[in-house]
């Protein structure tokens, strides 16, 4: 009994919420106290919508989207997180990288563009190219922090049962207890992913984010809005795949 | 009075670096606060939420900001005849030096053959719907060429820094550009060739403006006329004595990284296109805006007249 | 020390030696073990005793090569017509590995060893029978006790049938029960296959009712203090011998000076 | 002896590892394998630096852009790590922010630049929101993340000696056990906001971004990678502040 | 069961009272205990035992409050006149917070007692002392041996000097001698604060040396199967009464059928 309420009260107290924030802002909208232009009132976005979608816009720039954003992300992500869990558990690889990594890391997957449109031009590929490096660090961080933050006992229990090679260890130790960070990376990265998409897009590559910037143009805000929530759609839509993934590699940790 | 003025770095915005340089906002009470955009749509994001106080950059994104109720007025032109189209690669072999109009049939003809051999639409760049190279390139392609913008080209609307990377790195076989990205190609890539000059495009095609917003505002009435004088001033430097110009503007423009040599030849280049009276680009603006509200960019067409407030410019004219 | 290189000259079936080892976790600052020298013949059970923190558990990491000496020599000999592993552990608090069932736990030694999965899997639910887990098979580590937890442990490290076996007080959160049994199937294995066991425990009792010679560690660095032979089985517990034995361990695991200490050795394998 | 070699092995792998990178770009470039213009010469970078510290564009670029980084980490971090730790404690504030997160976070920080110059303008202010927005849910997810990983057996400790409150439990299991988490998500802000200033400098905020565009503009890719390691080199520097700073707070982790 | 009523009519002295407690995991498909109903009087001296996995320590988490029973009532009557905690816990293994150094984790039940700084560091290095951790203080915990762990959790229970105290084999890991020592101590301190003391133990002569009254947890689900009052101290362990209800404890604990089952609380007092 107070199970099933319990498990009903959360997807009602988030209702709850988010009527009080759509009720709050339609009202200000309306009742002037937004200035006009500055936000759309959530009533508007509903035909906004529709126009969109009846010209084929709308489905047209989720296809364009999706197409870089999934070969950026897997792209990125594998390399990232191969590069990482190797840099991980081999020391002299890791110390090789680890001068370049210090340089490269931390100059942001956006200042890539001027190189990107040189070396990619303004399409797919250019927009692939920013979107898997940005996703690659994010990856390599996380399998890398992953791997260095496996409890040193497991490596003696795996020694002391004979996997104490670097082939048995990345078997038996190092890929399944990095799997929640690196599956953590990977999340994130889905994520991020769709930044390096508004970005990359914001330089002419057709899809969402240029859809959005057009509208920015004419100030059509409400638009703006329902592209903003596409996106939002569509992260929360790949972000619940994945955790369904997530779930059934990880039903260990309960 | 303090002033916030959105610009966009083209030669077009030179009074304003004019102004700044020779200390003449200055010596009449306007202390300039130069805000850059990256196009004139950019900045009427800006002008929209009363961001800025006043606007110079092409002066057609200012119908969308009307059209979403902003008060905003045109009281100077800047410049003219400042776009022009220009190709390179396959987009440009065969293209006469110096330049010569196309016919719509040789145009047609080069955009399909282009299509053709590449196998995908020539990829010009221009700067975001509303802005007055993307309205323009597409009014010449439809009104000057009879061409369907969408079936013929594949128009890009980005930045204008952006345009004039992408056209030099090849990522666009052509680009809608004004000064001084049209000198810097041609230096940096003398096989570009001019698609479309300035008159081609549309004679007299309006480009830069100052505009003011919320002009009747009593604020504005400290600096209006000040401000304005200032600008025409500034103007009919650049159109008479460029050499004198160019510090201000290369100081302003391109961050120092562009030599004096190619701003004066910017700056020549566009002398001829300065002028100031907001009422000779009046008809002009109105057949843009007719094109716009034919091509679905705006809704409805509302007098031109009422974008323009002449009567300034009389009262500080020289 | 002089006295048992004479009576270890048959090297040949020494299965661990230590030689002078050293142990420090600050870079020699200070040590937990110092001039330990020990050997521990194929076939032998020995019992590991000493206080709480001496350095029981770093000892058996040492010999089982997890961490290295700060100083002295570590050398394990394994007779090597023998394909399995060499040497298993059981650690002090279970170290299961999370993401693994409670059967694939106990897998962890037999993979690598050629068996195909449904052998694994045999040998694993055989041994999880000897501990009495066998319906806890499917479970995940975090849903077991603290006991069943230990005995999962100790399955994984019997089932790889090992030459050397490393216990780490493996029965210490057992009832007497489950204790008794799994003492009794432990000195059954160890009677069947004649493997070497050295087992870390707290309880004299248990040490004398399972080993065949019990080690004393004790001090600060922690040495070896006493070595006693442990009469044959079956063993009168009560027997007086035992006792005065039984007496002197506990005085040498207090801390208190062993005044037979130089004849420790004889007097005891005498009993 | 071996203790201090092996202290050594890393900085001198690391080194080793950029002198090949360095060297084979510089062949590359030299030996013509890469097209002129596609790729500055390592060598030509120091020169160009040089010009722009000389003619203060390098230090006024930094200053620009380190005035919106810090005021747009600092809030976005503060607010996002609050409302994560709150979040993750209060199952009720849980619940009823559950559907407002769920339509907000997946919007990409990005995609705010529109809204940011219409309600900022295209300055300090505007870039400030960009970069907090972003590093905003980077630490709300770090942190509710980390709050809700506690090992419950440390509630049940921490209830046994009696702090079984809300702020009992925040002070003496919440807060000390999320702040492993916490902290890396402050860090993943400090580089994901790196990213939020270039993207809000390329829309023409002044500072470093914004340097880069124009450079890239004229094709000077020798200055565009001299404002990625520029870039690059502040992000390293903050990055290893806060390292300083973990260190002390996290001794107990060894 | 009817029995114990009328026995325990003196509800004033109950410090703790189960009525009916079940508990299960699974919501309720699978009981882990059931039908448990216990009542602990002010002063007792409780010791549980049962075999492995059997349920206790699920049971001392259901009377700390830990847990919410599935079913049934769990009372817990303090002394009012007291102001500090009415109960503390030693957990089975331990569960220091590793953020904590050694005595900062003992100070966690102080804190909130409203004593200031330098008291509660007083009463934490004494209760250290107590345990012979004194100079471990300022260790991070993941630097102590297993022993010592354990014996940083009895520290940081003794500290606060609770009216009701559960300990989940707190000793399980010490030395006989170590062990011993605490094991005295404990009786000390019991003798002079006369508080309640609930102990688990898989031990049955730690049981029978420490506590007054012995409860045998068993079957599955887990109930309570025995009840036994232990005579008066100091205790003859080798007394013919005391080994035969040492006998039927371990039958008992076996899940042997206990002949004596209906008496056996009556029986086990007089001896
Ligand atoms: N989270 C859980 N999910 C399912 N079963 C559990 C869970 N936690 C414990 N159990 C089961 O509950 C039973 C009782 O566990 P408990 O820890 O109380 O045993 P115990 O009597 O303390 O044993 P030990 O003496 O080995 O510590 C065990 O059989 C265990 O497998
Ligand atoms: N990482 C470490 N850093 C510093 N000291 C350590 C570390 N690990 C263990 N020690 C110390 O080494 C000593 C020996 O520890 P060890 O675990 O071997 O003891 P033990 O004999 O197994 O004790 P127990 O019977 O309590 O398990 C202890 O005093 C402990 O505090
Ligand atoms: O100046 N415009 O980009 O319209
Ligand atoms: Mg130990
Ligand atoms: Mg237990």
């Amino acid at each position: 009994m107070s199970q099933a309420r319990a498990r009903l009260l959360r997807p009602a107290l988030g209702l709850a919420g988010l009527v009080v924030l759509f009720g709050v802002w339609e009202g200000a909208v309306r009742g002037g106290w937004i200035q006009s232009g500055f936000l759309p009132a959530p009533s508007s976005l509903g035909p906004a919508w529709l126009d969109e979608v009846r010209s084929g816009a709308w489905v047209q720039a989720i296809r364009d989207s999706l197409t870089h954003y999934l070969t950026g992300l897997v792209a990125g992500s594998v390399t990232g997180a191969l590069v990482g869990l190797l840099c991980g558990a081999l020391p002299v690889l890791d110390g090789l990288l680890s001068g370049i990594v210090r340089v490269l890391r931390p100059i942001p997957g956006l200042a890539w563009v001027p190189f990107a449109i040189l070396w990619f031009g303004l399409d797919t590929a250019g927009a692939t190219f920013i979107i898997a490096i940005s996703v690659f660090w994010i990856n390599f961080y996380a399998a890398y922090g992953a791997v260095r933050a496996i409890d040193p006992d497991l490596y003696e229990v795996a020694a002391a049962f004979g996997h104490g090679g670097f082939w048995a260890r990345l078997r038996t130790v190092v890929l399944p207890a990095a799997s929640p960070g690196v599956l953590d990376g990977l999340r994130t990265g889905i994520g991020q992913a769709w930044m390096s998409v508004v970005a990359a897009e914001l330089f002419g590559v057709p899809g969402i984010g240029a859809r959005m910037m057009q509208a920015s143009s004419l100030l059509a805000t409400d638009l703006v809005v329902v592209y903003m929530l596409t996106m939002a759609l569509l992260y929360a839509v790949t972000d619940m795949l994945f955790m369904l993934v997530r779930r059934r590699l990880l039903g260990w940790q309960g | 009075a303090s002033v916030r003025v959105g610009y966009i770095p083209v030669i077009g915005s030179a009074p304003l670096f004019v102004m700044q340089g020779t200390n003449w906002g200055h010596e009449v009470g306007v202390d300039l606060q130069l805000v850059r955009f990256q196009s004139g749509p950019q900045a009427i994001q800006a002008l929209i939420s009363g961001k800025i106080d006043a606007y110079v950059a092409g002066v057609l994104p200012l119908l969308q900001a009307r059209a979403h109720g902003a008060d905003v007025k045109v009281v100077a032109s800047a410049a003219t005849e400042e776009l022009e189209v220009v190709a390179r690669g396959d987009l440009a072999t065969g293209l006469p030096e110096p330049p010569a109009t196309l016919t719509p049939d040789a145009l047609r003809q080069r955009l399909a053959d282009f299509t053709a051999k590449a196998g995908h639409k020539p990829k010009i760049a221009a700067q975001p719907l509303g802005s007055v190279p993307d309205t323009l390139l597409r009014y010449w392609l439809k009104a000057g060429n009879g061409l369907d913008p969408a079936q013929v080209a594949d128009i890009v609307g980005i930045d204008i820094d952006a345009a004039q990377q992408a056209f030099l790195a090849g990522a666009v076989d052509g680009a809608i550009l004004r000064e001084p990205a049209l000198t810097i190609i041609r230096h940096r890539l003398p096989a570009t060739r001019v698609l479309a000059s300035g008159h081609d495009l549309m004679p007299g095609q309006p480009g830069s403006v100052l505009a003011i917003v919320n002009e009747n505002a009593p604020d504005r009435a400290a600096w209006k006329n000040a401000f304005v004088s200032a600008f025409v001033k500034a103007t009919q430097l650049l159109a008479t004595d460029p050499e004198q110009a160019a510090p201000y503007v290369q100081q302003a423009l391109g961050g120092g990284m562009l030599p004096k040599a190619i701003i004066v030849e910017a700056l020549k280049a566009s002398a001829g296109g300065y002028v100031s009276d907001p009422g000779r680009i009046m008809e002009a603006v109105g057949k843009l805006q007719d094109f716009e509200v034919e091509s679905g960019l705006l809704r409805k067409a509302e007098p031109v007249a009422d974008l323009f407030d002449l009567e300034t410019y009389r009262q500080v004219r020289p | 020390m002089a006295r048992r290189e004479t009576d270890s000259a048959t090297t040949a079936d020494v299965v661990v030696r230590l030689e002078n080892i050293g142990l420090s976790h600050d870079h020699g600052r200070s040590f937990i073990l110092r001039h330990v020298d020990l050997e521990i013949r194929a076939g032998e059970f020995v019992a590991l005793l000493g206080p709480s923190g001496v350095g029981k558990s770093t000892l058996l990491r040492v010999i089982m090569g997890l961490v290295p000496p700060s100083e002295g020599q570590v050398t394990l000999q394994s007779r090597p017509a023998q394909a399995h592993r060499p040497a298993a552990m059981v650690f002090q608090d279970a170290k299961l590995m999370p993401w693994r069932s409670v059967r694939r736990n106990v897998e962890l030694g037999l993979e690598g060893l050629g068996l195909n999965r449904a052998e694994r899997q045999a040998r694993a639910m055989a041994a999880l029978e000897l501990v009495g887990l066998a319906d806890r098979a499917a479970r995940w580590p975090r849903q077991l006790s603290g006991g069943q937890r230990q005995r999962v442990g100790v399955a994984r490290a019997l089932t790889v049938e090992p030459d050397l076996l490393l216990m780490d007080e493996p029965f210490g959160a057992l009832d007497a029960i489950t204790r008794a049994s799994l003492q009794r199937e432990l000195l059954d294995i160890h009677a069947r296959r004649q493997g070497t066991v050295l087992f870390v425990t707290h309880d004299l009792d248990e040490a004398l009712l399972l080993a065949d010679r019990i080690i004393i560690l004790q001090g600060h660095p922690a040495g070896v203090k006493g070595d006693f032979m442990v009469g044959p089985r079956p063993r009168a517990q009560e027997s007086a011998g035992m006792r005065a034995m039984a007496g002197r361990m506990k005085r040498l695991i207090a801390g208190e000076a062993d005044p037979g200490a130089d004849a420790a050795y004889w007097q005891a394998s005498e009993i």
